[in-house]
């Protein structure tokens, strides 16, 4: 380890972090803000459920399966125009957020699919029977009793999508993982390339940490 | 208020068609408690789950408040089960809410001002004895609780037809009995209609005006209550009305008494008038009671008495005919054994 | 390797070989200017496309490749030297020169102040960039810095203060038009349909930024290292890339 | 066979702590049956999970077959465990396994031989009457089918202490006296032991031979089920037994009757043996039955009957002394209301 | 589109369709393999579980997380010496599949824990009272129990593997995404960028299918 040289670069890391916390933050958010509602949909319209439609099931489905097909950099290639036209700009950790969202949200939306498949059919029905709307059922049962499920599957998702961000230096998003593989892997920085993982393994324990304990506390089953 | 007509449900697994509800016909009137009982896997349940929608029934109608429930839609559905409670054999509480929360839940569904909630909460708590496990989630209550919680959430929207599926089953007497006191006073105060799945006639026959018996998916006998266990027909029937009414006498005991063993029910008018008494004093025969009880069924009082009726053939056979004619019925269940006549 | 049923003599199984390069237009020159003669020669060729820059000289070292195109003589010389691996160089071939484009400028004089400059973010084609501006008398660097690893770091003078966005190689020729400035490598302006020719500066190459065909050092006097140079020497070889890779600059040994 | 001394769980929760079972000691002999009865959350639950030490109770011991469970290693747990079967309130069953599947699980924990398993099976499922549905999985089933799955898994491994947890709250009276006959034989013939937990004192009447009762986590009384069903001490015991043999008699009926009301107790020997008709056909009273019966508790014949005695309260007083003097209690529960006597 | 192109490609095409079969075989046989052992003891030394074990639990956890943590490409380098010694070579889809299924393991081993955490207590319980064994509790509750969570979950490791392994061209990997990014991204060829894009939609599709199918057809609750 070369001391004089991880200080001097210091200052890299610290942007590094900081463009990795902000392309996490808001691609999280996105996968949460649309990703869950598709989920509940992708649920909820499956047969012998309450909005079920065979039609858009398979449809949403499709779709869902079609994003997640394509490589990440073919996603950020395709994705050139929609990233323009809404942020502005095709380059750095804002543009890249837009691929990494879109890469994240049909993700997610499976895992809130599969975590309320396990919620007992037997709780929807007494919601049914009380005549509860399904915007109740979906508030008040499906997302308590998936909570602590669905916490796991986004610590899950984060954990991925910082490795999913390491490859938004394609596209200058920069991050940790991008100095990583620009340092450690292209210039045998190995000082750099042992600090940048050493965040990332930071980064990613304490998201893990976070996302058990969060699931734990909110888990008020025994 | 409930009208069900030929209702059928055929369950379809991968391997056989189970017929849980066999063409089912039956009406239960507003303000009336019926009861329906049968062996597990009858189709009580699935019956129940019918009345609500929560089993679309294979064929059939079924009518709640003159509304045809098979033919709404989801919205009017949705609105005409806010007036229908249930109560669920499993609970099926919401896990992650606490007590107050899955009682608030129910009056969400109906659209109750929030800064009502509370208020009518505390007080539904106060009716189930659950004021104190207010903030308890499921997990940390026992089965009885739970139940508890169940009864107050389908109570909350004052619904004018309650679906109870085995409400009270996992209860203790006491509890069950103060259940089903409040069952029967929300019943006549309000005029709840109730229909009442249970496997313990005594439940039956404390509060129900109607009943019927199920057996294989089929309803094979209904009527009032009080009919029903007057007079049982179907044999199942009997089988489970025995276990209240017309006390088998186990051959254990009827053993050990020598004489002339009759059962002796007494419809209606209060209860024995003395006749019994009477009998005993007119005549030379000393008489024995078994068991025996005046049931008030549906407030009209049913007794039935089994008894041991010694002495001399013929003053036996007078003492019965006496008892008869004071407007008693009674049916020998044993002539007395000869060797101790 | 000890093939029982071989006809060939001596050489046997190994006029089998492996060429590695990078996805593009090295790759197509090995395949249509290389192999046709190396295959007149007798040899069976495979060609190994790689993503990145580090891959194929280790596949060369360890034996997986038997030659390698994708690389200048500085990169692989301190490649080499870095990894300690025993790699040599050939020959030079012609080399598609990084251009300067820009949809905003005619010329690298009307570049405005704190202009952005897309360039790309691999060390190799980076340090090219800035040796660019700098020859071009943009930037400069301390005396004595090493050509290959330069970066934005070491920059010490920027007169125009031109900004920096460090992006994937590949990536470059997509943000033509949508930087003010872009630097791309000449391979991928090719690949991209870019004319080279539409630059507002093209690369002075010299030599030693020209790619070469890399073998390892114990091979560079056997007989597949003769007949690699026999046929990028040849004729046939400068016909090909005279029709198909137009642009590309000859190195000075071919325009002697 | 099982001894719990100073059991105490206590659970906590994050705001506050909930004490399940609070000191509790008892003991249940080889070949007892034991009832537990008591409120809904009393720790009836709590208590029965210590004793196989699903829940480690947080202070105190308890042994089975003599051996200390709270100071075995996990195998060795494990092995004793096999010899505990245990019927959940909750059935529990595998979801994802046929009722076949299920009981075969059982067998499989105790290591019996693949091939012997298949037959054993049967033989469990002809035993709870669910051979029909060996094939259906939990989800097809109904609530009573589940827990006859649960009962023969327990007793899938011939266990020789059997913890019931409500095992017939969810059975209808036929079925519960089947299950009940069939604990009974198990019991008698190969001296299993049961530890019962129930609300239905007519079980504890039926088949156990002790019983106790819990109220907030404490037992609060125990003893021979004769002798708690002859002379219960506690209220709340008294409550209980009341609703199966002391006849507590609805202001209702008892409005109807003038005269004065009395319990006679007819205890051990074979009922009244006349005394009653003696009685009557000796004094100048006239008698009324309200209610009554010949209970076998554990065998031996306790009769309880309400009557009502009308006459001069002179003639009532000697009745009631011959009838005491004839070796029966009797308590009258309220003297004949004077406008009629 | 250049259909003469199309059909030249055709037989890359297909080489590389067989190579992305390959490393999604071997990577998913060693998720599971490895992943599902790692998932359950995960699950099995928490709190109040039958394995208890506060250190195993966390020191496994802890690991996990790094392999998690470390960028893909970082990894494949990391993994070098590992792979050479394992498979005696460091190219092509079998080295690849190394690196592919040690990035696999960690991922579905969490996923294995999450479905097990879904399964009710009460059935670990009643196991438990039966004098069952771990290894019985494991093979026959919680196994059974989480299939149907787990195979959902397994579908979304397999989805993501294909995605790893259009990096896995760093290598040579090869395989459909591999071919997709070499011509798509660095060569700008567009019939065949969007050829195997469809490629990997329909596979990703047949996965998604057999998936929800298999998902469906073992699960036995309603
Ligand atoms: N989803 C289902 N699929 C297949 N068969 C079913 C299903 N639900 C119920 N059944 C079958 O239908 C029959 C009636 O079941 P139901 O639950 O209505 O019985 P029940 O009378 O309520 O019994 P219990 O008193 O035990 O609750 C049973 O034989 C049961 O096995
Ligand atoms: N895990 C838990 N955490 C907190 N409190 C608990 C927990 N389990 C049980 N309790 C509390 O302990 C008390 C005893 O519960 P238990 O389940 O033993 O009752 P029970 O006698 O079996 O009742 P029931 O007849 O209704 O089943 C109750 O007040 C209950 O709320
Ligand atoms: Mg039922
Ligand atoms: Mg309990």
């Amino acid at each position: 380890m070369d001391f004089v040289h991880l200080v001097e670069m210091l200052p890299d890391m610290w942007n590094a972090f900081v463009e990795t916390l902000l392309m996490i933050s808001i691609s999280t958010a996105v996968a949460i803000i649309v990703g869950f509602p598709l989920g509940v949909i992708l649920f909820a319209t499956d047969r012998g459920l309450f909005w079920e439609n065979q039609l858009v099931q398979s449809g949403l489905g499709f779709i869902v399966n079609i994003v997640r097909s394509i490589p990440f950099i073919i996603l950020l290639v395709a994705l050139y125009p929609f990233t323009k036209a809404l942020v502005g700009t095709t380059t750095g950790p804002i543009a890249a957020s837009v691929s990494l969202s879109v890469a994240a949200i049909p993700f997610f939306a499976r895992i809130v699919e599969s975590s309320m498949r396990e919620v007992d059919k037997g709780l929807i029905e007494a919601a049914i029977a009380s005549g509860a709307t399904p915007w109740m059922i979906i508030k008040d049962v499906l997302f308590l009793e998936a909570r602590a499920s669905m916490v796991q599957g986004l610590t899950l998702t984060i954990i991925s999508l910082i490795a999913y961000s390491a490859m938004a230096g394609v596209i200058g998003g920069g991050g940790v993982g991008d100095l990583a593989i620009r340092y450690g892997h292209y210039r045998y920085d190995h000082t750099i390339m042992i600090a940048t993982v050493v965040i990332l393994i930071i980064l990613v324990q304490v998201f893990q940490f976070i996302g058990d304990l969060t699931a734990k506390a909110t888990d008020k089953r025994k | 208020m409930i009208e069900a007509s030929e209702l059928t449900k055929v369950y379809k697994t991968k391997k056989k068609r189970v017929i849980g509800v066999d063409n089912v016909s039956f009406k239960v009137g507003k303000g009336e408690i019926f009861g329906i009982v049968g062996y597990s896997g009858a189709g009580k349940s699935s019956l129940l789950r019918c009345i609500n929608l929560l089993e679309r029934p294979t064929s059939g109608t079924i009518r709640v408040d003159g509304l045809d429930l098979t033919k709404l839609g989801t919205r009017e559905l949705r609105q005409a089960r806010l007036k229908i409670g249930m109560i669920f054999q499993h609970f099926y509480l919401i896990n992650q809410k606490t007590v107050f929360g899955n009682i608030a839940f129910a009056l969400k569904a109906a659209g109750v001002r929030a800064d009502l909630i509370p208020a009518r909460v505390e007080e539904l708590l106060e009716l189930v004895g659950l004021s104190n496990k207010r903030n308890a989630y499921p997990a940390q209550l026992s089965g009885g609780q739970k139940q508890r919680v169940g009864i107050a959430r389908a109570l909350a929207n004052k619904p004018s037809v309650l679906l109870c599926d085995e409400a009270t089953s996992a209860l203790d007497p006491t509890t069950t009995k103060s259940i089903l006191a409040l069952l029967k006073k929300l019943n006549e105060e309000l005029g709840l209609t109730i229909v009442l799945i249970t496997h313990e006639m005594a439940v039956v026959k404390e509060i129900c005006h109607k009943m019927a018996i199920m057996q294989d998916g089929k309803m094979i006998e209904q009527g009032d209550v009080y009919d029903v266990f007057a007079a049982p027909k179907a044999p199942l029937t009997q089988e489970f009305i025995g276990d209240v009414v017309s006390f088998h006498i186990p051959e254990h005991t009827l053993s050990q008494f020598s004489g002339t063993i009759a059962k002796v029910i007494f419809k209606g008018s209060v209860a024995q008038q003395g006749i019994i008494s009477d009998t005993l004093q007119q005549f030379s025969v000393k008489g024995n009671f078994l068991h025996g009880a005046i049931e008030y069924i549906g407030g009209r009082p049913l007794g039935i008495f089994i008894m041991e009726l010694k002495g001399e053939p013929t003053a036996i056979q007078e003492a019965i005919a006496y008892i008869k004619q004071r407007s008693a019925e009674v049916e020998v269940i044993r002539d007395g054994l000869r060797a101790f006549s | 390797a000890c093939g029982s049923g071989s006809e060939s003599g001596n050489a046997g199984d190994s006029k089998e070989i492996r060429f590695g390069a990078t996805a593009g237009p090295y790759s197509d020159m090995i395949t249509k200017a290389i192999i046709p003669g190396l295959e007149e020669k007798g040899y069976t060729v495979t060609v190994n496309e790689y993503q990145d820059y580090i891959i194929p000289n280790r596949e060369l070292a360890e034996g997986k490749d038997d030659a390698n195109l994708f690389q200048h003589q500085v990169y692989l010389d301190d490649f080499a030297e870095n990894n300690d691996l025993e790699l040599s160089s050939l020959i030079s071939v012609p080399t598609a020169p990084m251009g300067i484009y820009s949809e905003v400028y005619g010329s690298l004089d009307e570049i405005e102040d704190g202009a952005e400059i897309a360039i790309p973010n691999d060390p190799t084609n980076g340090a090219r960039a800035f040796l660019m501006l700098e020859e071009e008398g943009l930037i400069s660097f301390e005396d004595g810095i090493d050509p290959l690893t330069v970066s934005v770091k070491d920059i010490t003078e920027n007169e125009k203060n031109l900004q920096f966005v460090e992006l994937e190689a590949a990536q470059l020729p997509r943000e033509v038009g949508e930087k003010p400035l872009t630097a791309v490598p000449g391979n991928f302006a090719l690949s991209a349909g870019l004319d080279l020719n539409s630059a507002i500066k093209l690369e002075n190459m010299p030599d030693q930024y020209r790619n070469v065909v890399a073998v390892r050092s114990e091979d560079a006097d056997g007989e597949l290292a003769n007949d690699i140079k026999e046929v990028v020497e040849s004729a046939e070889f400068e016909e090909v890339i005279d029709k198909e890779f137009a642009g590309f600059g000859k190195p000075s040994w071919m325009e002697e």
